[in-house]
This record gives structure tokens, C-alpha cells and sequence, in this order.
């Protein structure tokens, strides 16, 4: 659906830890727009020290009691000065919120059943996804993993949604000790061919990681990547990845390609 | 009152004098669902060759204050690609396509032209000559009063459609460039392209971008972009289409009272792919507050009498 | 551990790379209630003519996109009152004086250099050939090769104190003139001087400052500026005083890893005067994060390797 | 005294107008240097697109019960967009303020009577100004033209000190119809010459005026000039007044040897 830009007001600002917060923004159209995956470009609506708007995966469509979608959340990392901005917002404060954009996570029929795998910020496209996939019934389960336990978010939102989780952590203060890719392909042991579908998000390395386990298992897998991005809409091709087409890999745009691509079809550097 | 923003770029004529700035709107079609194709003056589509380019490796953009800095390393499907999947959607929509030709040889640029020019329903050809991000051609040739003399020559022997070589701030002269263009017999000169320029990422000692050196767009140039679209208005007679940092109508005006027939708008449709329509309504206001009844009656209308140095 | 920010300029030795840029740090004593005079690098002071000046008419300043355009037109007490009234107390305060000497003949460079030499206690002379605010003189030796050449060939001549000609940003290859500085005889180059800019008050269709056109400063420039420092750094042996923008110790850092031995600093005092300390706490927690014991090592230590396209 | 740089939290931001805003900034130590007729160059702390502070005249001097100052404030006049930007600020805002800076008003000694001439926002100065003027208790009057009833401030606190006000506003809805200067020229006349002090603040062609006409009278007038300043602190030359120093008229900055200069030495253009 094409994209609309609003300058949400922020309703709620959660510290989730020094790092991560939670922003809602009072853009329900974009909302009601948006399917699991897709990102919005934003930036702070006043004054600001810098030009460009930046992306953001939409993280949870949030709905009245009638299921209307009344705003939308960005989970929200500090990486620089927008993020770091936005970690200090404050209720009241509009945002340009430009949105949905880019090619959301697709389900591929066949599989029985669907597996996120999610590092670190690399969460925030599975709520929605999730949700998604609950209204489906099919089997889902997260691997999820994180820095250590007090960077382990929302993991009763998906409990609700009956989604099975998987837990890591690189100083094992909560599930296992190490990377999430390890009982991802312990997992994936004897599995049929193209009976799980992977979903992928977070850090790059992980993502080729990811791609390369649930290749090696024949499994399909999606993965959404972050480059930077001048535009999100496709004018500036800043944010290409190397994608094999035919057999020639080319530079591709990933915000109109993407960010979500066949995991298999890229070329990882 | 009904205002009338229409402009001539020679034998074109525009609507408004909004033009998409190569570079910064892919070949157009990818902004159909934010932006009337056929409301903007113009839709100057990526920079194209003879065939297809894979361009640099990412990192390609750094944000700097009040800007960006570019090295893309012109990417594009070739002009062969252009016409067969992107021209006859861009007519259907009734855009005014000015196509940015790029050569690394002369002769490039003039078949570029030339198979452009064949394909019929082309508004313009807007000649590269001035991008800092490609190691042959470009930028060479126009830093060199010679080259650019050449170039411009050359093509305009190759096609009927209007010429505008596009030019590059980063010389000493930039009017004189200009005056070359026009006497080997350009129909107008756009400029300027990107300032070469560098940001290190100062943790790693690193570039910031894989090409280390790219272009710098956007706000911060606008002040450098005026003062040089000034200096070629009163050097040539040929119509100048000024860009660098617009943002807004107020900076639409001010390029155009420096001079400039139409513009060009890159960086500012990454920020708010919206600012067609704000800006021409801005403009709209602007005439009316200054009751104008023609845009065109602005061009180079700059009154460069002392101001007071008492505000109040 | 405690770090080493000293850094040599040729014959000079200075305790830190900061020094306070021409024009904007007035004659040094204006700021002595904010600002330690000898704790800086340098301080060099506004330029100097043989005699007094009066400069341009205000509006002299106006803003810009993280930026600021200025003509002063290089008002100032002339040579023999700055002897007399100012230095005395520079040296007083245990400031090293950096002059920028204005001419608008070679004579009066010489002259004016002469007059400084044969006072004593001033460290370097500072050649402005680069100045885009006054019509004889300055950037006209600044943008000819030639002209560079002559100019300091003639001031080596006359002194031996480090002399060090300011370059202008406003030519096509900034490093062949660094060249030909080197080739002259000077000790050190600085760069770089301000943009050619001009901004227009869209509403009075009037200049923003009387002169029309003036010199852009400020975070702005700093990508190009960057980019030339980086480009003469390759190009000569003599060292580089960078500048251009600079406003905390990541962008002092930046031109420094781009191959500059010392920086200046200009419009980010205007913004804030207590920026110096700052930015030598700055320096000293940038060391200590990299566990670099002396500045020095930083200089020119840019690696243009490529970075990742991944962040994370 | 020499200036000091803090950021200050704004504590109160009262709207006046739709024009003009009193921003209380709790900047004690600067309130506590500050003679009247010095000015404090100001930014807001955090991000913003603009560059270079901004001058603004200390409006008030904020003591408590023992006269210790607690804060300053500034009278802000929406010209553009660090005024605009002022008169939208928040409590709890921080705004870089560096003073005080400036040449202040000087109490000419011989004078029976002191006269303060505002227009507009040249109010601001004169608030500290009549404080300083009623512990000396010398008769004060207040000279204040503004464009109308609306725009006419603070006028209580003058009272309360016991400043005698001469009002004028040009759309004749207070006091006198016109310019501010018709009742001063009258009330001039045949006063015995230097017994009367003129202090002005206002627009240049109301200072040029008001310079005249207590020349004409044989006055002593200090005006307190505006010009677009870079630094504030002499370093820039952005700020110059042509003024005669001895024969010669020199521009001089200012920010140091200003904003209050003898009415007489200025050359008005
Ligand atoms: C499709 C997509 C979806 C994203 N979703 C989210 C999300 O849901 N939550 C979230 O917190 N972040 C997300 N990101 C990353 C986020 O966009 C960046 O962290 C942000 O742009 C950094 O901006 P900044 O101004 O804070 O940093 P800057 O000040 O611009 O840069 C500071 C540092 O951040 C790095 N950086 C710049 N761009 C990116 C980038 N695209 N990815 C990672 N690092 C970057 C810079 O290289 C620099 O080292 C997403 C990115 C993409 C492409
Ligand atoms: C010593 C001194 C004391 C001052 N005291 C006060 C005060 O107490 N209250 C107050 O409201 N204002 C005061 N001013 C004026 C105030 O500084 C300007 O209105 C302000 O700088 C405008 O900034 P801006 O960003 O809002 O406007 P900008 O966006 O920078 O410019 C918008 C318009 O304002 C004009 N402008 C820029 N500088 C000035 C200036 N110095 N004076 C007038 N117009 C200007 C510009 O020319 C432009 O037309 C004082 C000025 C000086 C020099
Ligand atoms: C990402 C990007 C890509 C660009 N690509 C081209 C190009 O292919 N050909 C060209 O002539 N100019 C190109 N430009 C330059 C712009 O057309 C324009 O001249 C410049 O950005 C200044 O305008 P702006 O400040 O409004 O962006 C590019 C600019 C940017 C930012
Ligand atoms: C108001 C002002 C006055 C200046 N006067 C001089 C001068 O007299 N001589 C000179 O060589 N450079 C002068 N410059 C240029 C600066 O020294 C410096 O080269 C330039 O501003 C870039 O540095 P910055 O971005 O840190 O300000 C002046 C700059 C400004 C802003
Ligand atoms: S972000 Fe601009 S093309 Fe993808
Ligand atoms: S404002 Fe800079 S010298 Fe006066």
C-alpha cells in the first residue's frame, strides 16, 4: 500500500534499558498500512541537527478493543544521534513518521511450521510478524538471542501469542551461554526439506550465519538486512546489497527490493 | 488570484520550475505513489551510460551537518535498459524527462545521446560532465574549459533535443565554464553537482564510505550554489537551472531572483519526498504576499543594493 | 597515563595542535577573561595591513545551513598599532602569535612581514592570499600559481620567521598550489580560508550583508575542507595547518588523521568561547580511549581501507 | 565582571503576546555580574538547526527575600527563528547563556532627573535599569511607545518602583497616538541643559531620533544600539557602529565598546 507521512505525536516513551526503548507514535494510518517486515523512515518533526530521516522496523500495531489500529511502536536502539535523540524524547514531541515501506516478510506455503530468529534489535519486525502468524495457527518459535538477560524484551508478549521461545545470551545470564545460531542449527537437525520457514533479523554476520544454517538443513529462509538509507523509497541507491540474480550477482536497493530478501539469494560480504 | 509558475527553458516549456535533480529520484517511476509525476516541471532521471553499471560498494552516503556526502558511483540499468522499461511509463504519466547522459569517452555520451534521442518523447539531455565519483570521464572533462567545449560540441551536432551540461563547483571559474558551454552551443547549463569532499569515521581511522571520497549535497552548499548559478547569469545568456541544497520555496527564490530559470531539487526529496507539492504551494503563497503575477518575472530579479544594517 | 598533544610546526613547537583561527579570535586580548592565552596551541589574530582599515559596511554576517557567511573586508589597526598596543601583551600572556599578514601588493606582504620580524615575539607569519572579501590583493595572489609563488617567495625572503601561506578552497586543485607554497619556500601551508558565498533576503530581493558576497565558515564546510587537507597532505612534505568547520575534538581528530600537524579554529568560538578547553579534554579521552600516547603519532595515520556496509 | 556560559533550565516561559514571551532562566550566577544595559548571548542546549547564539538584553535581575539573585529572564520579540524557537521553549529546557556581556548604561553624575525612552521590545534593559535608578533615588521617568494597548509590559513593576510613564502607541489605544519621541522633545523644553539623563533603547531610527532631540536639548543620552552579532565578545568585527573618535568617525564592535554608546559620538546612517 503506498506510504503516507505523519507527524505522530509520541505517546509513550518505555525505557526498556540505558539502550533500548520503546517509542509509540499516533500514526494509525501507517498502522493499518503495514505488514510484518516493512519499515518506516523518521525523523524529529522540529528543529534538528540532522538532515536525513533514519529507518525503522515497525515493531507493534497497536489496536482498540475493535481491532483498529490506533498507533504504531518502534523498538528503538541507541547506534548515534537519532536513536540517541530519540531515546530522550518525550511524550508530546512529534516525529515525521513516513511509511510503510519496503517488502515485508512473505509466507511461504508448505511449511509447517515458521521459525523467527532474532538478534538483539533484530526483534523488532516479530511482533507483528508473529501476530501475523498466530491468526495462521501454524507452529512458531523464537530463537532470540541478546547481549545478556536485561536485553531480553517483551518475551511474555509472545508467550501469549503461544509462541514457543528459545533463549540466548553472549553472557549466559539467561538461556543458553553464546549466539542464537547454535540451537538454531541444533534444532534444524533432521527436520524435513522445506518444512520450516526461517525468518531472520538482526546483526549481518548472524543473518549470513542464519542463511547459511537453514541452507544447509533445506529450509526456505527470509531475512531483512539494514543498510543505511538516504531515502527508503528508492531515489538515492545508498542502501544495496549484492543479490544473485540469474546467475549474476548485481547491486539491488533494499529498501524497495528489501529489506527483506531470500536469505539464499545474497551475496554476504 | 491564479498565479502563473510556468517557465521556458529555451524551446521547453514547463509547468513550474520544480525539477527532480538526477541522482536523487531514481528513474522517477519509484516515486509514483508519493508524487504526481506530471505536476513536477521535470523528472531528471540517474545518471545513465551506454550500459549497465554496478557502481561502488556500499557504504555510498554519509550524512555531514546540513548535508550528505555521496559516492554511489552512478549504478544504473544503461540507456539501452532506460528506454525498452522506464521511458514509456514515464510518457504514460506524462513526466518531462530530462535524462542525465554520461560518458566515459565523448563518443559515449554522444550514442547515449543519440540512442535517446531516436527513442523519442525525451524533454532534454542533461550532460554528466561534472560528477565526482567515477574515476574516467565526468569530471574530467568538466574541469577542463577544453573538455567541456568538446563534449558539449559534439552532442550538440548528435541531437535536435535541448543540451544542458551540467556543472561542477569544484573550480576556480565556474562562469567561465558556463560561457564555454554556451559558445559550443549549449541551450542552458545546470548546476552545481556535488562539492568532492571526504568524512572520516574517526574510531576505526577509516573512511566513512568505500569510494573515500564522494560528493557533498543538501543545505550546506546552498550559500556556494547561489553565489556561482549569480556569477554564470551574468556571464551567459542561456538559461540556468540552479540547484544545490533547496529546501523549501524560500530557497526555490532565491536561486531563481540569483538568476535561475528553473531548479533542481536531490538531497531535500530523501527528507520529505513530499516537498513537491509544499514547495509549489510555497511558492504560490510567495507570489501572492509579493502579488507577482508571473514567476518568470523573478528570474535574476536580485537587486544587489546594500541592505540597512538596522533590522528593526 | 598522561598523553602528549605537542606537536612541531616545522621550527615551532607547540604544547597542542589548537590554534584560534584569523578574524575570529579578534587580536587575542579580547578573550583573555574566557580563554587562557597560552594555554592554546597558537593564537593567531586578525589580518593586517600596513595601515588601519575600515572594512565593510553591516550587515557583515549573515547565517547559513550550519554555517555563516562573513565579509568583513578585513577591517583592522594595521601593523604598527598592533605592534605598538597588542603585542606586548600577547607575549605578556605567553601567547604564541601567529600574524595573518594581508597585502594588497608583494611590497606591502613584505613590509608588513618586515615590521613583525623586526619587533620579535611573534611565531609565524600567516600569509592571507585567500581572503574573498576585499577587491585587490589577497585572493587574487591566492588563486594564481604564480601569484602564490611570487608572493611567498618574496615574504621568505624578508624574514625568518615560519612562514606559512593560507590557501584558498575556491580553485579547481587546492594541492598544486600547496605545491607550489612548498616549492616558494614556506614553511607550512594552512587551509583552509572561506567559501565564496552569497545569500539573498528573498523578501527584500536585497543581499544579506552589504558586500553581496562573502566567506562561508562553520561545520558546513568541514567535508571539503577535509578532502583538501587530505589531498595536499599527499602532495607535500611541509606541514599542514587544517581547518574548516571544526566545533569538538572528533572533527580536530578528523583533520589531523587527514594528514594535518596543527588545526585552527574559527566560527565554533563565536558559538562557544570556552570550546578550547573543551576540545583539549576532548583530545586527552580520545588518546587515552585509543591508548595513543602522543598526538603527534595521529597525524596523517588515515587508513582508506574500505569500512563494512554492515553497522553491526 | 567577566562572563560566565551556563545552561540554564528555563523555569517559566510567560507568553505576553502573540509577539513577545518572558523566558526565566535560572542562571543566578549571571544575574549576579549583570549591570544594567549588558546583554547575554544565547542558543538553546540541545540540538538545533541553527548555529550562533543570539544577543538578548538581561530583562530582569530575579532576587530572593535576602536579594540574592535566583534567575534572570529575557523579554523575547519573535523575529525570526532563535525568537521563534524561544517563544515555543518549554519548562525544563536548558538554553546556553553566556554573560554578562557589554558595555551597561552609566549613571552620569550631575543629573537631577533620569529618563528611560523605549520602543518596543527596548523595554528590556530598562526593567534592571530602574532598579538600579530607584536605589539612587533619583527621579525616573518612563518613556514607552509601542504599537498598541496590547504590547504595552510590565508596566505595574515601573509603578511599583515609582516611575513616573509617558505612554504612547501608534494606533492610539493607550496613551498618547504616535511616536514615543513627540512627548519627550516636548517635555524637554526648557529644562536647564545637563539635568536631564536620556536613556534610550529601541530601533536605530528611534535611538537616531532620540540622540537629536537631546542634543537639540542639550542633554546628556546613552542608546543602546542592535546589531547582528557573531560572538559577542569582539571577536568576529560583525557588530561595528561608525562613531566618532576624535574627528574621525571608525566603526567600532559593538559588543565591547556597546551595545551603550553616547547618543552624540554614533553617526547614524
Ligand atoms: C530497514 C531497517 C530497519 C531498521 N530497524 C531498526 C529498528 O527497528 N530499531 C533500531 O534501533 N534500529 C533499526 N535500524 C538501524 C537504524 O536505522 C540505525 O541505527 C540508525 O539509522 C542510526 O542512526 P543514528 O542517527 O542514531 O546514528 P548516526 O549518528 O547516523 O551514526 C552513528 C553510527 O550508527 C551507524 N549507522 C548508521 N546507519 C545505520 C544502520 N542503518 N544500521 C546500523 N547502524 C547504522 C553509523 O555507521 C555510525 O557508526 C534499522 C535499519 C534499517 C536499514
Ligand atoms: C545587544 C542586543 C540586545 C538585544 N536584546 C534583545 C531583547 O532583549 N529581546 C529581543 O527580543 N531581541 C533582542 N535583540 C534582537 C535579537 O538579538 C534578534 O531579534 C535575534 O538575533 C533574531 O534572531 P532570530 O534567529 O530569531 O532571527 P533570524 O532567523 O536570525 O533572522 C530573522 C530576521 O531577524 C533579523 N535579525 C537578525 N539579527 C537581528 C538583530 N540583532 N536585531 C534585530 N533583528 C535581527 C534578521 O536580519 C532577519 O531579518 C537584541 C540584539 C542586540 C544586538
Ligand atoms: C545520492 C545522490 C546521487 C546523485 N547522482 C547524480 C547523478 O547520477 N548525476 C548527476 O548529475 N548528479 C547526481 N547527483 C547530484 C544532484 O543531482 C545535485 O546536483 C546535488 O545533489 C545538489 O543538489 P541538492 O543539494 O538538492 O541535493 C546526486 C546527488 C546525490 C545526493
Ligand atoms: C568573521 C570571520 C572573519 C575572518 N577573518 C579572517 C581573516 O582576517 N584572515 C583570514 O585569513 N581568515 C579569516 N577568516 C577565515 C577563518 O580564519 C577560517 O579560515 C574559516 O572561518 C574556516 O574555519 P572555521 O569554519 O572554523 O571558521 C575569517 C572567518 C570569519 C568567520
Ligand atoms: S535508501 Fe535510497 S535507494 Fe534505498
Ligand atoms: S559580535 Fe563579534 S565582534 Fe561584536
Amino acid at each position: 500500500m503506498s506510504p503516507i507521512d505523519v507527524d505522530a505525536t509520541v505517546i509513550a516513551n518505555r525505557r526498556l534499558s540505558r539502550d533500548y526503548n520503546v517509542l509509540t507514535l499516533a500514526a494509525p494510518e501507517v498502522g493499518a498500512r503495514t505488514i510484518a517486515g516493512q519499515f518506516v523512515m523518521v525523523r524529529p518533526a522540529e528543529m534538528t541537527e540532522t538532515l536525513l530521516r533514519r529507518p525503522f522496523s515497525v515493531f507493534e500495531i497497536i489496536r482498540d478493543p475493535a481491532g483498529r489500529p490506533t498507533a504504531i511502536s518502534i523498538l528503538n536502539k541507541r547506534a548515534g544521534r537519532t536513536t540517541n535523540r530519540l531515546y530522550e524524547t518525550e511524550s508530546g514531541e512529534r516525529i515525521a513518521c513516513l511509511g510503510p515501506l519496503g517488502r515485508p516478510y512473505t509466507a511461504v506455503p508448505g511449511p509447517a511450521e515458521a521459525w523467527m530468529v532474532a538478534g538483539g534489535v533484530g526483534l523488532a519486525p516479530f511482533a507483528t510478524l508473529a501476530e501475523a502468524l498466530a491468526s495462521t495457527r501454524i507452529p512458531t518459535t523464537l530463537f532470540y538471542g541478546a547481549r545478556s538477560d536485561r536485553e531480553l524484551f517483551h518475551l511474555e508478549f509472545f508467550e501469549r501469542l503461544g509462541v514457543t521461545l528459545v533463549l540466548t545470551t553472549e553472557d549466559g545470564s539467561r538461556g543458553e551461554r553464546g549466539r542464537v545460531t547454535a540451537p538454531l542449527d541444533r534444532a534444524l537437525v533432521g527436520r524435513s526439506p522445506g518444512s520450516i520457514m526461517v525468518y531472520a533479523c538482526g546483526p549481518e554476520p548472524m543473518l549470513a550465519a542464519v542463511s547459511g544454517i537453514a541452507a544447509r538443513h533445506r529450509q526456505p529462509c527470509e531475512v531483512s538486512v539494514e543498510r543505511t538509507m538516504g531515502c527508503g523509497l528508492g531515489g538515492c541507491y545508498s542502501c544495496v546489497i549484492k543479490v544473485r540474480h540469474d546467475a549474476q550477482p548485481h547491486f539491488v536497493r533494499s529498501c524497495i527490493a528489501g529489506p527483506v530478501f531470500d536469505g539464499a539469494a545474497i551475496v554476504w560480504d | 488570484m491564479p498565479r502563473d509558475l510556468s517557465v521556458r527553458l529555451g524551446s521547453l516549456h514547463l509547468p513550474n520550475p520544480l525539477i527532480a535533480a538526477s541522482g536523487c529520484f531514481g528513474y522517477g517511476l519509484e516515486y509514483e505513489e508519493v508524487a504526481d509525476l506530471a505536476s513536477l516541471g521535470g523528472v531528471c532521471v540517474k545518471g545513465l551510460f551506454m550500459t549497465e553499471r554496478e557502481g561502488h560498494s556500499p557504504p555510498r552516503i554519509v550524512e555531514t551537518p546540513a548535508g550528505m556526502i555521496n559516492a554511489i558511483g552512478l549504478q544504473g540499468i544503461g540507456v539501452h535498459r532506460f528506454v525498452k522499461e522506464k521511458l514509456p511509463l514515464l510518457r504514460e504519466r506524462g513526466a518531462r524527462v530530462f535524462v542525465n547522459v554520461c560518458g566515459t569517452t565523448i563518443d559515449e555520451y554522444v550514442e547515449v545521446t543519440k540512442v535517446l534521442t531516436d527513442a523519442g518523447g525525451v524533454a532534454a539531455i542533461e550532460l554528466n560532465i561534472s560528477c565526482p565519483n567515477i574515476k574516467e570521464g565526468g569530471i574530467q572533462f568538466g574541469c577542463s574549459l577544453v573538455g567541456t567545449s568538446a563534449v558539449v560540441a559534439a552532442v550538440r551536432k548528435a541531437t535536435h533535443l535541448p543540451v544542458i551540461p551540467k556543472l561542477t563547483p569544484n573550480v576556480t571559474d565556474v562562469a567561465s565554464f558556463a560561457r564555454a558551454a554556451e559558445d559550443a552551443g549549449a541551450d542552458a547549463v545546470s548546476l552545481v553537482n556535488t562539492f568532492l569532499a571526504m568524512a572520516i569515521d574517526v574510531e576505526t581511522r577509516r573512511p566513512t564510505i568505500t569510494n573515500v571520497l564522494g560528493g557533498l549535497s543538501g543545505p550546506a552548499i546552498r550559500p556556494i550554489a547561489v553565489r556561482m548559478v549569480w556569477e554564470c547569469a551574468r556571464e551567459v545568456k542561456i538559461p540556468i537551472i540552479g540547484m544545490g541544497g533547496i529546501t523549501d520555496a524560500r530557497d526555490a527564490v532565491e536561486f531563481i531572483l540569483a538568476g535561475a530559470t528553473a531548479v533542481q531539487i536531490g538531497t531535500a526529496n530523501f527528507v520529505d519526498p513530499f516537498v513537491w507539492t509544499k514547495v509549489l504551494a510555497g511558492l504560490e503563497d510567495y507570489l501572492d504576499r509579493h502579488n507577482v503575477e508571473c514567476l518568470a518575472e523573478l528570474i535574476g530579479a536580485f537587486d544587489p543594493t546594500p541592505p540597512k544594517a538596522v533590522h528593526a
